[in-house]
């Protein structure tokens, strides 16, 4: 095994452990001299450093571990704190929309008008302090009441959820005579 | 023929079909059906203890070749459509598909033994990074949602629920009590059979007030000639039925 | 920044997070053009390769991920643990290909190709994060949509769905051909 492949190896060898390996472990894989593994190593080390590598190797004690160059950790951060966007999805919208119209309700209320579970929707909501518990309801289960919060009314700059855009009734009588057309139709296919 | 082969070793009758005609070395374009059919319905039979759930799917296909089979034994009618299409076109074109994802299938299991060689590494990321959270910024969050476009969803969510509802089914309405009970009438016809002898089954029928009273009336009829209690004749269809009891005292 | 020190900042930044990373996240954290760190993450990706370095970059949809050479598998397996390796059957192997070819597809459109249920299967892959739900299909029973995941291409070494085999019946009947071969040989057993 030349010094190039050898190099190679134990380049894999650190990545993948990720932990401090010994110079002795390395050498019984490769069936090499201990000695040979150790010089590498440390022509290795060299190697990384004067070539202001984004990766090290980190000689702990007689072990050898792969790290990062110092100077990365401000990119992670940066990284870290990136402006994520959060954005309402559709689902979050409208489970939002059967709680402002609908408070108090409970998670299997949403439920059942959305025809899916709602639970990851309406912890999103809560997260974004769009929503809130407001207490359990008497009824087998005790299951919790939502509601929506003040952040919700500044965020559409109204006072209560009485000023929310009232729902029309003849609106409504409509979707439910559409609804019966379309199932007509379907019983004459 | 080879019976010993045991049909779980075949993923599927489309499976077992390629390998019936790959073993025949015929032509998948044109299959002798009937030599096929044979041999799968063989297969089929030597199965039989095989487990209902993989069965069905193979009973499926034995079905459609059975109908493939009568089709092309039956004489081709002249029709004025100048062809008319083999009968084995869809299956063709359904082993060709299913064939050419297995084919596909082995290629990728090549491939995935070559990527197994790689190894990763666990990511090692510091806990200050990792676990860092973005404070929600509600304004931004919010900023294109109006209460308009609030209540344009939920209108949307509700009628989504209307259309979810049957409105059939939920035309129905609740189920009620029947106001005819099949037991008050049977007493009241046991009773009254026996204080009149011959009477008719329009002459039951004066004075009932729904078509459940009909109904069950016509049930109680029935259910006392099983009993023989009474003895009916009808001459004619639909003339009146005649009823003579025999529980007159 | 100068392109010596972003290519050691991203090889950092990729020992660091162990999984795929976009360059888009990159080129925030480094307040520099994404074409720039697509362009130095290309370059350093040719130049592992033409060093022959125990480490490589891999490309996976539009992120990357560094990875270790495949040459030095057989080191490396007498030293580090084996990634746990699951045995596709080939039910499983119809099956996902099916999915990787025809995603986005329901699973009614795959029983249709195989002739058989694939419930279990699809659960299966998906239970292997080989597979992932879409959404669902806007169609009679909305059902659910199944397409491959990035581990997908992770284990099966291509960069997209793009690089997957062509399905040209020329080369299928190759295929069939080496797969009867390989059932002779199997069958000789």
């Amino acid at each position: 095994m030349d010094k190039n492949e050898m190099e190679s190896v134990i380049e894999g060898i650190l990545f993948t452990m990720g932990d401090s390996v010994e110079p002795g472990r390395i050498a019984k894989a490769l069936e090499v001299d201990k000695s040979e593994v150790i010089e590498c190593l440390d022509s290795m080390k060299t190697r990384y450093e004067e070539e202001n590598r984004g990766i090290r190797l980190m000689k702990l004690d007689d072990s050898y571990q792969m790290c990062t160059s110092p100077d990365i950790y401000e990119y992670l951060i940066k990284i870290a704190k990136q402006p994520k966007k959060y954005v309402l999805t559709e689902v979050l919208l409208e489970t939002l929309s059967i709680i402002a119209y609908k408070q108090p309700v409970t998670k299997s209320e949403i439920e059942k008008i959305r025809g899916v579970s709602c639970g990851h929707a309406v912890n999103k909501l809560v997260e974004y302090n769009l929503v809130t518990e407001l207490g359990r309801l008497d009824a087998p289960g005790r299951p919790m009441l939502f509601g929506t919060t003040e952040d919700f009314l500044r965020s559409f700059g109204v006072s209560s959820i009485e000023e929310l855009p009232e729902l029309n009734p003849v609106q409504i009588e409509e979707f439910k005579q559409e609804a019966e057309e379309e199932a007509k139709v379907a019983l004459n296919i | 023929m080879d019976l010993n082969f045991k049909l779980q070793q075949f993923e599927g009758p489309l499976d077992l079909l390629l390998h019936l005609i790959d073993k025949n070395k015929m032509d998948i374009f044109d299959i002798p059906i009937v030599e096929i059919t044979a041999q799968y319905m063989e297969y089929i039979r030597a199965m039989k203890e095989a487990n209902l759930d993989v069965m069905s799917e193979f009973l499926v296909m034995a079905a459609t070749l059975l109908k493939i089979k009568s089709k092309m034994l039956l004489p081709i009618e002249e029709t004025e459509d100048e062809e008319e299409e083999d009968p084995r076109a869809e299956l063709v074109k359904q082993l060709l598909e299913y064939k050419m994802y297995k084919c596909i299938s082995y290629e990728l299991r090549d491939r995935q033994v070559d990527a197994n060689n790689v190894y990763f590494k666990v990511p090692t990321i510091p806990d200050e990074v990792s676990k860092y959270e973005q404070p929600v910024d509600l304004d931004e969050l919010m900023s294109d949602i109006t209460l308009s476009k609030l209540n344009a969803i939920f209108n949307s969510v509700i009628k989504r629920q209307e259309n979810r509802v049957d409105p059939v089914r939920s035309k129905f309405g609740k189920i009620e009590k029947e106001e005819v009970s099949l037991e008050d009438k049977m007493n009241y016809m046991l009773e009254f059979a026996r204080h009149n002898r011959n009477f008719s089954f329009r002459q039951l029928l004066e004075g009932q007030r729904s078509k459940m009273d009909t109904i069950v009336t016509f049930l109680v009829i029935l259910e006392m000639m099983k009993a023989g209690q009474i003895f009916i004749v009808q001459e004619n269809t639909f003339d009146d039925i005649k009823i003579e009891s025999k529980m007159v005292a």
